[in-house]
């Protein structure tokens, strides 16, 4: 339980359990997120089945019932977006990343960070405990609308929502406890010459991303208060019968639930930005654009929620108010894009692994953000709401986000995650195998949304108009295409662990990058560096005109001419 | 387009398919260009020996001008799309047509309720047709629902009219619509409502206005005399 | 569910074993029946007892026949289409669910294998010696001891829960239930139904089945 | 390590005097019983209590601006999230809705099953 | 021995005070979510005024001066730890500690009572409130109170001195969120 910064390293399992190191820690958060990762995954694929085959006995799963169903789609949602997206790009890649790129030796609360994955972990075994409980997981979707949610009667899992709401909760304080470690870090450990414009913006958008998470999520814990209330105790914050409103819960989840859409995707956007300059071979266009429509995203974000709730009850003059503003949010996230296009142009463009992932964030997420535009507009939502687009729209940014974003990161760090190369054939394999699949299912799945089909039933054969048979074909496609993804995913773990024990040597600086993590060791040491680094510029000064390498890395000064590279 | 998939069989579903289709366009527009340009730079700068990549800082005006110009741009398409879905929204959600005819719909778990008006016209009266799982209308009349929730939360949907609206718990909430097409017609429930959400399905009926009359006075509770006792006790059973 | 356990464990390991198959070979004869009754254990609960918040009556111990009748009844719409009949409203659709004959079949045999056990009284107020008078008029059908006969289509009473039973006196009377025309056995219990003169008959002749199915 | 922790200390006691004297006032104007009296007693009361714990004790005066814009914009974000909610939560009937029974007195009551016991009871 | 992290200050404001501030901000949400949705409700039900009425003003009162006196002893051990005076700032700190045992043991006779007289959790959606508000309220001060106890063992050796003022931070903003609930939960009838 040391947080000393001696070097004797004792590999015992405590030690690593009770590890105050960034780099540990961040580690855990991957893992465990990759393993959440596994059980989202198959929870789709046990849903994605019922749907294509229903009444089918799932291999490895047996009958999903309507109950089961429910259950499954609930938590893949909460799953992917709260033990995976926001586990592996703000935990993860900020605990192993910000200390590195910042240029200092640890976060600056090694001890609250651990606290923090603890309090994390025990929110997943919750979590998981919660679909083994009389009655089974809770299943009224991660929005967990009242009164569903607040009584037994209604949703019949009298022990499932709570646990679930607790697993929630629980997971928010551990993301508040990081997000607070997080700013403090780059607010003041930055390496001495580190201005903010030389803060890397992977950087940059894991701190937005935890200061909107802290500005949001507290309505919604005190509203998981009064809703753990309403299913334990019997109070009525919720209860129409005596005198709640259950619109109430709406407003407090989208108040956060809007926001944690861009929780999420800022560090992804951050990911690319870095992996893009590197391989491009470019410095970041227009770096404080990207920073002010980042930060006009975040303030934005606190004004659509309502566009959620168009047509779940609340008043029809609020919902113009709110068309305004989502509309709006498109204008900062389109220039984003246009930035992150135009930063591609005149470089030297390496289609590496990483990059292809990169490369593929934008091409996807500019698929889901212009679908979101059929759903902010209050008109068109009338009919597309809660339907398969609304589901084909947000895969269509969330998988970007949390797996082609997270591969792009993992891909492009582990060399200084773990000191090793992966490698690069199966990498590409392991692309196109996801990607493609990807497509095939989404896409379909839109139609199928323009065709009215809704969301959360679990065989659509007691709808008539859903249930022809060019409907279905077009279900089981996308069934299949989740398949054919899924297995592809194998190749990418048998790549990760096989590359730990055989991969190339990876040395210091493998892509020739400027920043400041890849001027140590790889991995690094505890502590990081041995003698801490000085930043002498930004971090994207790539190609710069009269010198000898394409590089120039942050922490040389500037009259030493030649990068001092491995 | 939308047609193709699914009938529209309401006064304002195909201002609704039409601005799905402007949307469709505008922002298609926007797609393909950033796509064609995006995969046009990749070919474009692949790596290619001894050229190295150019330094642009993308801080000057020339170079600003390249977002700066489409972004405002798009700013022009958001407010064409707000205009018009401010507009659709406004007929459909807001301003309610006088109705010819009212009638109430309940959600519960997990089928749809309908109470009809019955002969007289008129709601909550003794010759109230209530049916379960039936929703019976006449073409080319406006009718205003009162949409009321028992339980949980559920969502009236008619895919064919493109209507959607949620029923909440401890809202009376009104909407209209005026059916187009004769036909039966699926109602769906759109909002997550426990384990029965996946068989919440109810039919739509829209009948000519001879169909209907006879349809009523089939179904009129005060006529028959098998039929006189049951509604008072359902009557003395509701209070 | 152990299935399910132990490759959520596996998952959550996210060890090695991908090359594993699930044990099937319990002896369990209808293992078809057992499976699909999960999502009728979510209201009558994992041995058929019932649940008063969820509106779920007892259902162990009930015959086979008359479970099949009645599921059949709810699938056609025969019961739980009624403007007032809240908790056939939440069966109907559970009994869709079943998608064949086969399945229904399966259901039926496990939930009337169930270990039938005397649900606890939940109604006060009724007495069984004036209940014992009604229940002539029931006993011809339903049998001296509530124990029930096919040849009259009268399922058994002795399992059920008293506020269940309550319910669907109050239900025939009221012609929730026994009013659709294709409902031809439903037909044959409403006139009964309305023998019993006022509401606390109801009660007593509920009372008094109470006791027979102590007796037994 | 604090070298800007090293703040000028006001006369702390004379403060908290000021508190209490406030303290007394917000209990004692709303025993006037005139509405708008007890609402300045209570609420405006508070916000001067509030700024001057805010200031004296936590130093917020001498603290870098944007310690400040900070907690106003965490508070803005509050009276966005009330704005936006009330419509809807704060009102009994809005554009073509209405919640039949939101003003009636709260009944006292055991957790109830809502329509289902009424369903039971009623047939 | 910390990282040198910690020790750097990019911002001029030392960390462990940067990372109090977002705390209180975090907080600040936290409590406006449940208090926003309070005052809709409140505003909305006229019937609560009646409910209202039966809190006991002249606890709440008591609570509040407890708690600002406690305020005033946060500060006063915060102005002691800077002059480095340990003895000063370990006495304040347990005043401020014995404040929030005060605030604490009338809360709970508070409660008691009135949940004798069958104002309970359940009784209706205002004592629901009232319960959820002053209940999170008071966990804080618990908290509050156990990170004082703590953080006085290292102050009594003279090490960590600038904990106090962070621990005093905390405690004013619970001070001020108590200056709220009184007036929102007591007063207003």
């Amino acid at each position: 339980m040391s947080d000393s910064h001696d070097h004797h390293e004792s590999h015992g399992f405590m030690s690593y359990a009770f590890s105050t190191d960034h780099k540990v820690i961040g580690m855990q958060y991957m893992f465990t997120g990759m393993a959440m990762a596994l059980i989202g995954g198959f929870f789709a694929y046990a849903f994605r089945m019922q749907l294509a085959f229903p009444g089918m006995d799932v291999p490895l799963y047996g009958i999903v019932s309507s109950a089961e169903y429910n259950s499954l789609v609930t938590n893949h949602g909460t799953i992917m977006i709260f033990w995976v997206a926001m586990p592996v790009l703000i935990a993860a890649f900020g605990n192993f990343l910000i200390p590195l790129m910042i240029g200092c030796d640890d976060m600056v609360f090694p001890r609250l960070n651990r606290l923090s994955y603890q309090i994390f972990l025990l929110s997943a075994i919750v979590l998981i405990s919660s679909f083994f409980v009389e009655g089974g997981g809770f299943g009224g979707a991660w929005t967990s609308y009242p009164p569903l949610s607040a009584k037994a009667e209604y949703n019949l899992t009298p022990l499932g929502s709570s646990l679930w709401l607790l697993a929630v909760a629980l997971e928010f304080v551990a993301f508040l406890l990081g997000g607070i470690n997080f700013i403090t870090t780059v607010m003041n450990a930055r390496a001495p010459g580190m201005t903010m414009d030389d803060i890397p913006m992977v950087i940059w958008m894991i701190v937005l991303a935890s200061i909107l998470f802290m500005a949001s999520v507290g309505p919604l814990i005190a509203g998981a208060v009064m809703l753990f209330f309403d299913q334990q105790l019997g109070t009525a914050f919720f209860d129409p019968d005596r005198g709640g409103d259950p619109v109430l819960w709406q407003h407090l989840f989208w108040f956060f639930g809007h926001p944690e859409v861009y929780v999420v995707l800022l560090p992804a956007m951050g990911i690319t930005a870095d992996v893009m300059c590197v391989f491009a071979r470019k410095k970041l266009f227009a770096y404080r654009t990207v920073l002010y429509t980042a930060i006009g995203t975040g303030v934005l974000s606190f004004f659509v929620w309502a566009h959620h709730q168009f047509i779940s009850g609340i008043d029809p003059r609020m919902a113009n108010l709110f068309t305004v503003t989502t509309l709006l949010i498109s204008i900062p996230i389109a220039e984003m894009c246009f930035v992150y296009i135009a930063t591609l142009y005149g470089g030297s463009i390496r289609l590496t692994t990483p990059m292809l992932w990169a490369l593929a964030f934008l091409g996807e997420f500019m698929i889901g953000g212009v679908t979101g535009i059929f759903l902010g507009a209050s008109g068109s939502d009338i009919y597309l709401h809660d339907s398969y687009f609304v589901l084909a729209h947000f895969h269509y940014t969330f998988f970007p986000i949390a797996i082609i974003g997270v591969f792009a990161g993992i891909t492009f760090w582990y060399p200084k995650m773990f000191g090793k190369m992966m490698n690069e054939t199966m990498g590409k394999i392991h692309f196109w195998g996801t990607v493609i699949p990807f497509n095939c299912i989404f896409i379909p799945l839109f139609l199928l949304g323009i065709g009215g089909q809704h969301r959360r039933i679990y065989n659509y054969e007691h709808f008539p108009e859903l249930a022809g048979k060019s409907m279905q074909d077009m279900r089981v496609f996308a069934t299949v295409s989740l398949c054919i993804m899924l297995i592809f995913q194998f190749v990418f773990l048998y790549n990760f662990f096989a590359s730990l024990l055989k991969g190339k040597e990876a040395g210091k600086n493998p892509w020739k990058s400027n920043t400041l993590e890849w001027t140590t060791e790889s991995p690094p040491p505890h502590g990081n560096w041995k003698e801490l680094p000085n930043c002498y510029r930004g971090p994207y000064e790539y190609s710069v005109e009269g010198r000898e390498e394409d590089y120039w890395p942050q922490n040389i000064p500037d009259d030493e001419p030649a990068g001092g590279a491995a | 387009m939308i047609e193709r998939y699914v009938e529209i069989a309401s006064t304002y579903g195909g201002n609704i398919d039409a601005l799905i289709l402007l949307i469709a366009a505008l922002v298609g527009f926007w797609l393909v260009l950033c796509e064609v340009v995006f995969i046009g730079f990749i070919i474009k700068f692949r790596e290619k020996p001894g050229v190295r990549g150019q330094y642009i800082t993308g801080e000057e005006k020339h170079q600003k001008r390249w977002i700066a110009i489409p972004h405002y741009l798009v700013l022009v398409c958001d407010i064409v799309i707000i205009v018009f879905a401010v507009n659709i929204w406004y007929t459909v959600k807001q301003d309610l047509p006088e109705p010819d005819v009212t009638v109430r719909i309940i959600g519960q778990q997990w089928a749809w309720s309908f109470v009809h008006p019955g002969t007289d016209g008129l709601l909550d009266t003794e010759d109230d047709i209530k049916m379960v799982d039936e929703l019976h209308v006449e073409k080319d009349k406006v009718y205003h629902f009162k949409l009321e929730a028992r339980d949980v939360m559920h969502s009236f949907s008619v895919p064919v009219f493109r209507l959607k609206q949620d029923a909440v718990p401890g809202r009376i909430i009104t909407g209209w619509f005026e059916a187009t097409k004769l036909g039966s017609f699926d109602i769906q429930c759109a909002e997550i409502c426990g384990i029965g959400h996946g068989m919440m399905a109810a039919k739509i009926f829209i009948e000519s206005p001879e169909e209907h009359q006879k349809w009523v006075a089939l179904n009129d509770p005060t006529e028959d005399s098998k039929h006189t006792s049951t509604v008072a006790a359902n009557n003395a059973a509701a209070n | 569910m152990t299935t399910r356990l132990v490759i959520l464990a596996m998952l959550s390991i996210a060890a090695s074993s991908f090359g594993f198959t699930p044990a099937n070979a319990e002896a369990d004869s209808n293992a078809n029946g057992k499976e699909l009754y999960q999502l009728c254990a979510q209201c009558h609960g994992k041995d058929g007892l019932g649940n008063q918040v969820a509106l779920a009556p007892a259902i162990a111990g009930q015959r086979d026949w008359y479970l099949l009748n009645q599921i059949t009844k709810f699938r056609s719409g025969q019961r739980g289409t009624h403007f007032y009949d809240i908790a056939g409203m939440r069966m109907r659709p559970m009994a869709l669910s079943l998608r064949t004959d086969q399945d229904v079949a399966d259901v039926v045999a496990y939930v009337a294998a169930m270990p039938p056990e005397k649900p606890a009284a939940t109604l006060e107020g009724g007495d069984p010696e004036k209940g014992k008078t009604h229940f002539q008029v029931c006993l011809a059908c339903h049998g001296p001891n509530g124990e029930g006969m096919q040849a009259l289509n009268a399922p058994t009473l002795n399992h059920s829960s008293d506020w269940y039973l309550l319910t669907q006196l109050q239900n025939f009377r009221a012609g929730i239930r026994g009013t659709n025309p294709e409902d031809v056995t439903g037909a044959i219990m409403r006139p009964m139904s309305m023998t019993l003169p006022d509401e606390q008959a109801l009660q007593d002749v509920i009372a008094y089945i109470m006791t027979l199915s102590e007796s037994k | 390590m604090s070298e800007a922790a090293h703040v000028h200390h006001p006369n702390y006691v004379k403060v908290w005097g000021i508190l209490i004297v406030l303290l007394v006032l917000s209990v004692l104007g709303p025993e006037i019983g005139i509405k708008w009296v007890t609402l300045i007693a209570a609420f405006g009361i508070a916000v001067v209590k509030a700024y001057l714990v805010a200031k004296n004790f936590m130093h917020l005066n001498v603290e870098k601006r944007y310690v400040v814009y900070l907690f106003l914009t965490a508070l803005a974000f509050m009276a966005l999230f009330f704005f936006g909610v009330a419509p809807d939560v704060m009102q009994g009937s809005g554009t073509n809705w209405e919640k039949p029974g939101w003003d009636a007195p709260a009944p006292v009551a055991e957790p109830g099953h809502g329509e289902h016991g009424t369903a039971e009871s009623g047939h | 021995m910390r990282p040198i992290a910690t020790t750097r200050s990019a911002t001029g404001i030392p960390t462990g005070r940067l990372a109090v501030w977002w705390l209180i901000a975090s907080e600040i949400v936290l409590f406006g979510g449940l208090l926003s949705a309070y005052i809709m409700y409140r505003l909305s039900h006229d019937a609560w005024t009646a409910q209202a009425a039966q809190t006991n003003m002249w606890l709440g009162a008591t609570n509040t001066f407890v708690l600002l006196t406690s305020s005033l002893t946060a500060v006063l051990a915060h102005k002691a730890a800077d002059n480095n005076d340990t003895d000063g700032a370990f006495k304040y700190l347990w005043f401020t500690i014995l404040g929030a045992l005060i605030f604490v043991s009338i809360k709970a006779f508070e409660w008691t009572t009135e949940i004798q007289h069958g104002y309970t959790l359940t009784s209706s959606t205002f004592w629901s409130f009232y319960y959820c508000a002053a209940g999170l309220h008071a966990l804080h001060v618990i908290a509050g109170a156990t990170i004082m106890a703590i953080v006085s063992m290292d102050v009594r050796k003279g090490k960590e001195m600038q904990r106090v003022e962070l621990c005093g931070l905390y405690w004013h903003f619970v001070d001020l969120v108590w200056i709220f609930l009184f007036p929102l939960l007591y007063i207003a009838k």
